[in-house]
Protein backbone atom coordinates (compact mmCIF):
# COMPACT_ATOMS: atom_id res chain seq x y z
CA UNK A 1 0.00 0.00 0.00
CA UNK A 2 2.88 2.19 0.73
CA UNK A 3 4.37 1.29 -2.28
CA UNK A 4 1.91 4.23 -3.89
CA UNK A 5 3.52 6.53 -2.00
CA UNK A 6 7.11 5.94 -3.31
CA UNK A 7 5.92 5.59 -6.61
CA UNK A 8 4.11 8.94 -6.71
CA UNK A 9 7.67 10.24 -5.13
CA UNK A 10 9.22 8.67 -8.02
CA UNK A 11 6.61 10.65 -10.56
CA UNK A 12 7.45 13.98 -9.18
CA UNK A 13 11.06 13.48 -9.28
CA UNK A 14 10.44 12.65 -12.98
CA UNK A 15 8.29 16.32 -13.56
CA UNK A 16 11.03 18.10 -11.62
CA UNK A 17 13.43 16.34 -14.18
CA UNK A 18 11.84 17.33 -17.01
CA UNK A 19 11.20 20.62 -15.92
CA UNK A 20 14.83 21.05 -15.26
CA UNK A 21 15.82 19.26 -19.01
CA UNK A 22 13.48 21.20 -20.85
CA UNK A 23 12.68 24.97 -19.55
CA UNK A 24 15.03 27.53 -20.57
CA UNK A 25 13.87 30.02 -18.11
CA UNK A 26 16.18 30.05 -15.07
CA UNK A 27 13.59 31.04 -12.37
CA UNK A 28 11.87 27.66 -13.76
CA UNK A 29 14.30 25.81 -13.91
CA UNK A 30 14.67 26.67 -10.34
CA UNK A 31 11.35 25.58 -9.40
CA UNK A 32 11.56 22.01 -11.20
CA UNK A 33 14.42 21.66 -8.07
CA UNK A 34 11.87 22.88 -5.78
CA UNK A 35 9.78 19.94 -7.05
CA UNK A 36 12.86 17.40 -6.63
CA UNK A 37 13.38 18.32 -3.17
CA UNK A 38 9.71 17.96 -2.29
CA UNK A 39 9.94 14.37 -4.22
CA UNK A 40 12.85 13.41 -1.53
CA UNK A 41 10.11 14.88 1.38
CA UNK A 42 7.57 12.27 0.15
CA UNK A 43 10.17 9.87 0.18
CA UNK A 44 11.73 10.27 3.37
CA UNK A 45 8.03 10.61 5.20
CA UNK A 46 6.68 7.47 3.73
CA UNK A 47 9.86 5.33 4.62
CA UNK A 48 9.44 6.55 8.02
CA UNK A 49 5.74 5.60 7.77
CA UNK A 50 4.92 1.99 9.66
CA UNK A 51 2.21 -0.15 9.29
CA UNK A 52 -0.55 1.27 11.83
CA UNK A 53 1.33 3.73 13.19
CA UNK A 54 1.15 7.40 14.50
CA UNK A 55 3.15 10.49 15.21
CA UNK A 56 6.17 10.13 17.81
CA UNK A 57 4.55 11.78 20.08
CA UNK A 58 3.81 10.73 23.44
CA UNK A 59 1.52 13.41 25.42
CA UNK A 60 -2.06 12.24 25.40
CA UNK A 61 -2.15 9.16 23.18
CA UNK A 62 -4.80 8.02 20.76
CA UNK A 63 -8.11 6.39 22.19
CA UNK A 64 -7.14 2.70 23.17
CA UNK A 65 -3.23 2.48 22.94
CA UNK A 66 -1.06 3.32 26.03
CA UNK A 67 2.60 4.95 25.80
CA UNK A 68 4.06 1.46 26.55
CA UNK A 69 2.60 0.04 23.41
CA UNK A 70 3.60 3.14 22.17
CA UNK A 71 7.14 3.00 22.59
CA UNK A 72 7.03 -0.56 21.39
CA UNK A 73 7.18 -0.07 17.41
CA UNK A 74 3.46 1.62 17.37
CA UNK A 75 5.02 5.69 15.87
CA UNK A 76 6.61 6.35 13.27
CA UNK A 77 10.36 6.70 12.40
CA UNK A 78 11.64 9.71 14.46
CA UNK A 79 14.93 9.72 12.64
CA UNK A 80 13.57 9.75 8.98
CA UNK A 81 11.37 12.48 9.95
CA UNK A 82 14.53 14.76 10.90
CA UNK A 83 15.94 13.77 8.09
CA UNK A 84 13.48 15.39 6.33
CA UNK A 85 13.18 18.43 8.31
CA UNK A 86 16.79 18.77 7.91
CA UNK A 87 16.02 18.48 4.02
CA UNK A 88 13.01 21.28 4.35
CA UNK A 89 15.47 23.67 5.97
CA UNK A 90 18.65 23.11 3.57
CA UNK A 91 16.20 23.03 0.67
CA UNK A 92 15.01 26.67 1.74
CA UNK A 93 18.55 28.11 1.73
CA UNK A 94 19.63 26.55 -1.57
CA UNK A 95 16.64 28.23 -3.32
CA UNK A 96 17.50 31.45 -1.89
CA UNK A 97 20.93 31.21 -2.99
CA UNK A 98 20.18 29.61 -6.31
CA UNK A 99 17.54 32.71 -6.82
CA UNK A 100 19.86 35.36 -5.49
CA UNK A 101 22.71 33.62 -8.38
CA UNK A 102 19.94 34.15 -11.08
CA UNK A 103 18.69 37.46 -10.02
CA UNK A 104 23.00 38.25 -9.89
CA UNK A 105 22.97 36.55 -13.84
CA UNK A 106 19.96 38.82 -14.33
CA UNK A 107 21.78 41.96 -13.50
CA UNK A 108 24.37 40.76 -15.58
CA UNK A 109 23.69 39.63 -19.09
CA UNK A 110 20.28 41.84 -19.21
CA UNK A 111 17.98 37.94 -19.69
CA UNK A 112 17.49 35.23 -18.00
CA UNK A 113 17.54 33.20 -20.79
CA UNK A 114 19.74 29.88 -20.00
CA UNK A 115 21.16 30.10 -24.07
CA UNK A 116 21.91 33.64 -23.48
CA UNK A 117 24.16 33.06 -20.35
CA UNK A 118 27.66 33.01 -22.07
CA UNK A 119 29.67 33.15 -19.35
CA UNK A 120 30.61 29.04 -19.27
CA UNK A 121 30.84 28.25 -22.90
CA UNK A 122 34.73 28.44 -23.53
CA UNK B 1 -8.17 2.24 8.24
CA UNK B 2 -9.49 2.67 5.31
CA UNK B 3 -10.04 6.57 5.98
CA UNK B 4 -6.33 6.45 6.46
CA UNK B 5 -5.48 5.27 3.03
CA UNK B 6 -8.00 7.39 1.02
CA UNK B 7 -6.24 10.78 2.77
CA UNK B 8 -3.09 9.19 1.36
CA UNK B 9 -3.70 8.67 -1.91
CA UNK B 10 -6.17 11.61 -2.26
CA UNK B 11 -3.51 13.93 -1.27
CA UNK B 12 -0.76 12.46 -3.23
CA UNK B 13 -3.17 12.74 -6.37
CA UNK B 14 -3.35 16.61 -5.24
CA UNK B 15 0.34 16.65 -5.42
CA UNK B 16 1.12 15.38 -8.41
CA UNK B 17 -1.57 17.64 -9.78
CA UNK B 18 -0.24 20.91 -8.11
CA UNK B 19 3.60 19.67 -9.71
CA UNK B 20 2.10 19.38 -13.44
CA UNK B 21 0.39 22.37 -12.69
CA UNK B 22 4.14 24.27 -12.07
CA UNK B 23 5.41 22.56 -15.54
CA UNK B 24 2.19 23.79 -17.54
CA UNK B 25 1.36 27.39 -15.98
CA UNK B 26 3.48 29.40 -18.53
CA UNK B 27 3.52 32.68 -16.19
CA UNK B 28 6.04 32.51 -13.30
CA UNK B 29 3.85 34.25 -11.02
CA UNK B 30 1.51 31.71 -11.27
CA UNK B 31 4.22 28.82 -11.21
CA UNK B 32 4.77 30.44 -7.63
CA UNK B 33 1.19 29.95 -6.35
CA UNK B 34 0.94 26.45 -7.70
CA UNK B 35 3.83 25.87 -5.79
CA UNK B 36 2.17 27.22 -2.69
CA UNK B 37 -0.27 25.31 -3.25
CA UNK B 38 2.07 22.40 -3.39
CA UNK B 39 3.38 23.14 -0.17
CA UNK B 40 -0.08 23.29 1.59
CA UNK B 41 -1.20 19.88 0.32
CA UNK B 42 2.23 18.44 1.33
CA UNK B 43 1.95 20.20 4.78
CA UNK B 44 -1.43 17.66 4.61
CA UNK B 45 0.00 14.70 3.59
CA UNK B 46 3.12 14.64 6.50
CA UNK B 47 -0.10 15.13 8.90
CA UNK B 48 -1.28 12.33 7.21
CA UNK B 49 1.63 10.42 7.68
CA UNK B 50 2.20 10.94 10.93
CA UNK B 51 4.91 13.75 10.94
CA UNK B 52 3.34 17.10 12.60
CA UNK B 53 6.98 18.57 12.71
CA UNK B 54 7.60 18.61 9.83
CA UNK B 55 3.78 19.58 8.50
CA UNK B 56 5.12 22.78 10.98
CA UNK B 57 7.98 23.60 8.77
CA UNK B 58 6.69 22.73 5.59
CA UNK B 59 3.45 25.05 6.57
CA UNK B 60 5.96 28.08 7.12
CA UNK B 61 8.64 27.24 4.42
CA UNK B 62 6.69 25.64 1.46
CA UNK B 63 3.68 27.74 1.71
CA UNK B 64 5.19 31.28 2.58
CA UNK B 65 8.73 31.73 2.38
CA UNK B 66 9.48 30.17 -0.70
CA UNK B 67 6.71 31.70 -3.16
CA UNK B 68 7.52 34.83 -1.38
CA UNK B 69 11.46 34.10 -2.40
CA UNK B 70 9.96 33.43 -5.73
CA UNK B 71 8.11 36.48 -6.18
CA UNK B 72 10.65 39.06 -5.25
CA UNK B 73 13.48 37.25 -7.23
CA UNK B 74 10.89 37.76 -10.33
CA UNK B 75 10.03 41.41 -9.36
CA UNK B 76 13.95 41.93 -8.94
CA UNK B 77 14.62 40.20 -12.58
CA UNK B 78 11.69 41.79 -14.10
CA UNK B 79 13.25 45.02 -13.26
CA UNK B 80 16.33 44.05 -14.78
CA UNK B 81 15.33 42.21 -17.73
CA UNK B 82 12.54 44.76 -18.97
CA UNK B 83 14.36 47.53 -17.56
CA UNK B 84 14.95 51.11 -19.60
CA UNK B 85 17.51 51.02 -22.11
CA UNK B 86 16.65 47.64 -23.55
CA UNK B 87 16.32 47.05 -27.18
CA UNK B 88 12.69 46.52 -27.41
CA UNK B 89 12.79 43.30 -28.98
CA UNK B 90 14.13 41.52 -25.71
CA UNK B 91 12.63 38.98 -24.34
CA UNK B 92 10.55 39.42 -20.74
CA UNK B 93 10.85 36.60 -18.34
CA UNK B 94 7.47 35.67 -18.90
CA UNK B 95 7.44 34.92 -22.25
CA UNK B 96 10.30 32.79 -22.95
CA UNK B 97 8.60 29.64 -22.03
CA UNK B 98 5.82 30.61 -24.66
CA UNK B 99 8.61 29.69 -27.58
CA UNK B 100 8.79 26.26 -26.84
CA UNK C 1 -18.04 8.50 15.52
CA UNK C 2 -14.51 8.13 14.03
CA UNK C 3 -15.81 6.98 10.62
CA UNK C 4 -17.91 10.28 10.26
CA UNK C 5 -14.79 12.50 11.05
CA UNK C 6 -13.05 10.47 8.23
CA UNK C 7 -15.83 10.99 5.85
CA UNK C 8 -15.81 14.35 6.77
CA UNK C 9 -11.99 14.88 6.06
CA UNK C 10 -12.20 13.39 2.74
CA UNK C 11 -14.81 15.41 1.83
CA UNK C 12 -13.73 18.72 3.08
CA UNK C 13 -10.04 17.42 1.25
CA UNK C 14 -11.67 16.88 -1.98
CA UNK C 15 -12.98 20.36 -2.70
CA UNK C 16 -9.17 21.14 -2.91
CA UNK C 17 -9.63 19.78 -6.45
CA UNK C 18 -12.01 21.72 -7.49
CA UNK C 19 -10.15 24.79 -6.26
CA UNK C 20 -7.42 23.95 -8.14
CA UNK C 21 -9.33 24.11 -11.65
CA UNK C 22 -9.75 27.85 -10.91
CA UNK C 23 -5.75 27.98 -9.97
CA UNK C 24 -4.49 26.23 -13.11
CA UNK C 25 -7.01 28.23 -15.42
CA UNK C 26 -7.16 32.04 -13.41
CA UNK C 27 -6.42 34.25 -16.09
CA UNK C 28 -4.62 36.82 -13.70
CA UNK C 29 -2.79 36.28 -10.62
CA UNK C 30 -5.43 37.61 -7.93
CA UNK C 31 -7.75 34.51 -9.19
CA UNK C 32 -5.07 32.58 -8.41
CA UNK C 33 -4.56 34.00 -4.75
CA UNK C 34 -8.40 33.25 -4.17
CA UNK C 35 -8.09 29.93 -5.23
CA UNK C 36 -4.99 29.61 -2.80
CA UNK C 37 -7.16 31.18 -0.36
CA UNK C 38 -9.74 28.35 -0.40
CA UNK C 39 -7.88 25.75 -0.68
CA UNK C 40 -5.78 26.61 2.16
CA UNK C 41 -8.84 27.13 4.21
CA UNK C 42 -10.27 23.61 3.19
CA UNK C 43 -6.96 22.14 3.61
CA UNK C 44 -7.25 23.50 7.40
CA UNK C 45 -10.35 22.11 7.90
CA UNK C 46 -9.53 18.40 6.20
CA UNK C 47 -6.85 18.79 9.18
CA UNK C 48 -8.62 18.95 11.76
CA UNK C 49 -11.08 16.52 10.61
CA UNK C 50 -8.37 14.11 10.51
CA UNK C 51 -6.99 15.01 13.88
CA UNK C 52 -10.12 14.17 15.22
CA UNK C 53 -10.48 10.79 12.93
CA UNK C 54 -7.02 10.11 14.40
CA UNK C 55 -7.97 10.75 18.09
CA UNK C 56 -4.15 12.48 18.19
CA UNK C 57 -4.49 16.53 19.67
CA UNK C 58 -1.11 16.88 18.73
CA UNK C 59 -2.01 17.63 14.73
CA UNK C 60 -4.27 20.62 15.80
CA UNK C 61 -1.01 23.00 16.50
CA UNK C 62 -0.96 22.73 12.77
CA UNK C 63 -4.41 23.32 11.77
CA UNK C 64 -3.60 26.53 13.41
CA UNK C 65 -0.33 27.58 12.01
CA UNK C 66 -2.02 26.49 8.67
CA UNK C 67 -4.51 29.09 8.90
CA UNK C 68 -2.51 31.54 10.77
CA UNK C 69 0.34 31.62 7.92
CA UNK C 70 -2.14 30.89 4.91
CA UNK C 71 -3.67 34.35 5.51
CA UNK C 72 -0.43 35.83 6.50
CA UNK C 73 0.97 35.00 2.97
CA UNK C 74 -2.41 36.54 1.41
CA UNK C 75 -1.82 39.77 3.20
CA UNK C 76 1.76 40.02 1.68
CA UNK C 77 0.85 39.02 -1.43
CA UNK C 78 -1.81 41.66 -1.76
CA UNK C 79 1.06 44.20 -0.87
CA UNK C 80 3.48 42.76 -3.41
CA UNK C 81 0.93 43.25 -6.27
CA UNK C 82 -0.25 46.62 -4.92
CA UNK C 83 3.32 47.48 -5.15
CA UNK C 84 3.52 46.78 -8.89
CA UNK C 85 5.64 43.62 -8.07
CA UNK C 86 3.77 40.55 -9.72
CA UNK D 1 -26.30 9.30 19.11
CA UNK D 2 -27.63 12.36 18.82
CA UNK D 3 -24.40 14.11 19.10
CA UNK D 4 -23.26 12.40 16.02
CA UNK D 5 -26.54 13.34 13.88
CA UNK D 6 -26.07 17.22 14.96
CA UNK D 7 -22.22 16.98 13.78
CA UNK D 8 -23.09 14.95 10.82
CA UNK D 9 -26.15 17.80 9.74
CA UNK D 10 -23.37 20.75 10.62
CA UNK D 11 -20.75 19.04 8.43
CA UNK D 12 -23.07 18.09 5.84
CA UNK D 13 -24.57 22.42 5.91
CA UNK D 14 -20.76 23.74 6.00
CA UNK D 15 -19.82 20.71 3.17
CA UNK D 16 -22.67 22.15 1.22
CA UNK D 17 -22.04 25.98 1.73
CA UNK D 18 -18.43 25.19 0.49
CA UNK D 19 -19.15 23.18 -2.40
CA UNK D 20 -21.01 25.69 -4.23
CA UNK D 21 -18.60 28.57 -2.91
CA UNK D 22 -16.05 26.25 -4.80
CA UNK D 23 -18.45 25.97 -7.54
CA UNK D 24 -18.60 29.86 -7.33
CA UNK D 25 -15.06 30.39 -7.92
CA UNK D 26 -14.25 27.55 -10.69
CA UNK D 27 -17.59 29.70 -12.33
CA UNK D 28 -17.65 33.98 -11.97
CA UNK D 29 -16.03 35.75 -14.24
CA UNK D 30 -14.05 38.01 -12.81
CA UNK D 31 -12.09 38.30 -9.93
CA UNK D 32 -14.32 41.03 -7.93
CA UNK D 33 -17.24 38.47 -8.04
CA UNK D 34 -15.21 35.57 -7.24
CA UNK D 35 -13.87 36.96 -4.00
CA UNK D 36 -17.64 36.94 -3.07
CA UNK D 37 -17.98 33.24 -3.40
CA UNK D 38 -14.47 32.95 -0.93
CA UNK D 39 -15.56 34.59 1.74
CA UNK D 40 -18.91 32.88 1.80
CA UNK D 41 -16.99 29.70 1.65
CA UNK D 42 -14.89 30.65 5.00
CA UNK D 43 -18.21 32.28 6.83
CA UNK D 44 -20.73 29.91 6.36
CA UNK D 45 -18.55 26.54 5.06
CA UNK D 46 -15.82 26.66 7.72
CA UNK D 47 -17.53 28.03 10.50
CA UNK D 48 -20.67 25.06 10.82
CA UNK D 49 -17.52 22.56 10.37
CA UNK D 50 -16.07 24.12 12.87
CA UNK D 51 -19.03 23.96 15.28
CA UNK D 52 -19.53 20.72 14.46
CA UNK D 53 -15.68 19.34 15.76
CA UNK D 54 -17.09 21.33 18.94
CA UNK D 55 -20.04 19.38 19.14
CA UNK D 56 -18.66 16.51 18.54
CA UNK D 57 -15.60 16.59 20.73
CA UNK D 58 -17.27 19.14 23.26
CA UNK D 59 -16.05 22.57 23.96
CA UNK D 60 -13.48 22.15 26.20
CA UNK D 61 -10.83 19.93 25.52
CA UNK D 62 -8.50 20.76 23.39
CA UNK D 63 -10.26 19.78 20.16
CA UNK D 64 -12.99 21.86 20.59
CA UNK D 65 -10.83 24.77 21.89
CA UNK D 66 -8.50 24.95 19.46
CA UNK D 67 -11.15 24.90 16.94
CA UNK D 68 -12.82 27.82 18.27
CA UNK D 69 -9.39 29.55 18.51
CA UNK D 70 -9.43 29.02 14.80
CA UNK D 71 -12.75 29.69 14.31
CA UNK D 72 -12.07 32.99 15.29
CA UNK D 73 -9.03 33.61 13.49
CA UNK D 74 -10.64 33.18 10.06
CA UNK D 75 -13.18 35.18 10.98
CA UNK D 76 -11.19 38.73 12.11
CA UNK D 77 -8.14 37.31 8.86
CA UNK D 78 -10.29 36.40 5.86
CA UNK D 79 -12.32 39.71 5.33
CA UNK D 80 -9.01 41.92 6.14
CA UNK D 81 -6.96 39.81 3.76
CA UNK D 82 -9.79 39.71 0.85
CA UNK D 83 -10.63 43.14 1.10
CA UNK D 84 -6.53 43.83 0.85
CA UNK D 85 -6.65 41.49 -2.02
CA UNK D 86 -9.11 43.53 -3.64
CA UNK D 87 -7.83 46.60 -3.04
CA UNK D 88 -4.56 45.41 -4.80
CA UNK D 89 -6.46 43.97 -7.93
CA UNK D 90 -8.34 47.13 -8.04
CA UNK D 91 -5.26 49.34 -8.03
CA UNK D 92 -2.85 47.00 -10.40
CA UNK D 93 -5.63 47.42 -13.18
CA UNK D 94 -7.65 44.32 -13.14
CA UNK D 95 -10.44 44.52 -16.04
CA UNK D 96 -13.65 43.91 -14.98
CA UNK D 97 -16.17 41.69 -16.12
CA UNK D 98 -17.37 43.36 -19.48
CA UNK D 99 -21.16 42.58 -18.38
CA UNK D 100 -20.51 44.87 -15.11
CA UNK D 101 -22.68 47.65 -15.01
CA UNK D 102 -21.18 49.80 -12.20
CA UNK D 103 -17.73 50.63 -10.52
CA UNK D 104 -17.89 53.25 -7.40
CA UNK D 105 -14.73 53.54 -7.10
CA UNK D 106 -14.42 54.80 -10.64
CA UNK D 107 -17.03 57.48 -9.89
CA UNK D 108 -15.96 58.23 -6.63
CA UNK D 109 -12.49 59.17 -7.90
CA UNK D 110 -14.05 60.87 -10.76
CA UNK D 111 -16.17 63.27 -8.78
CA UNK D 112 -13.37 63.90 -6.54
CA UNK D 113 -11.03 64.99 -9.05
CA UNK D 114 -13.46 67.34 -10.79
CA UNK D 115 -15.03 68.91 -8.14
Amino acid sequence: MIVVNYLAAGALFCIGLYVVLTRRNLIKLVMGLSVMEASTYVLLISMAYRRGSTAPVFVSPPAGRSVTSLTHGGVADPVLQNFCLTAIVIGVAATAVFLSVVVRIAQHYRSIDADDVRGMRG
Amino acid sequence: MTGFWVMDYLCLALVLAAALMVVRIRNLAGAAMALSAMGTVLTLLFVVLGAPDDAHSEAVVGAIALPALYLIAIGKVRADVRGPGEQGKRRGPDDMDARR
Amino acid sequence: MTALYAVVAIAETSLIALAMVRLALGPTVSDRIVALNTAAAQATLGLLFFAAFADRSIYLDVGIWLASFSYLGTLIWARLLERGLL
Amino acid sequence: MTTEVIVAILAGVGWVFSLSGVLGIVRMPDVYSRVQYSTKTITMGALPALVALVVGEGPVTQYGGRALVIAALLGVVNPAASHALLRAAYKSGVPQWEGAVRDDARARARKSASR
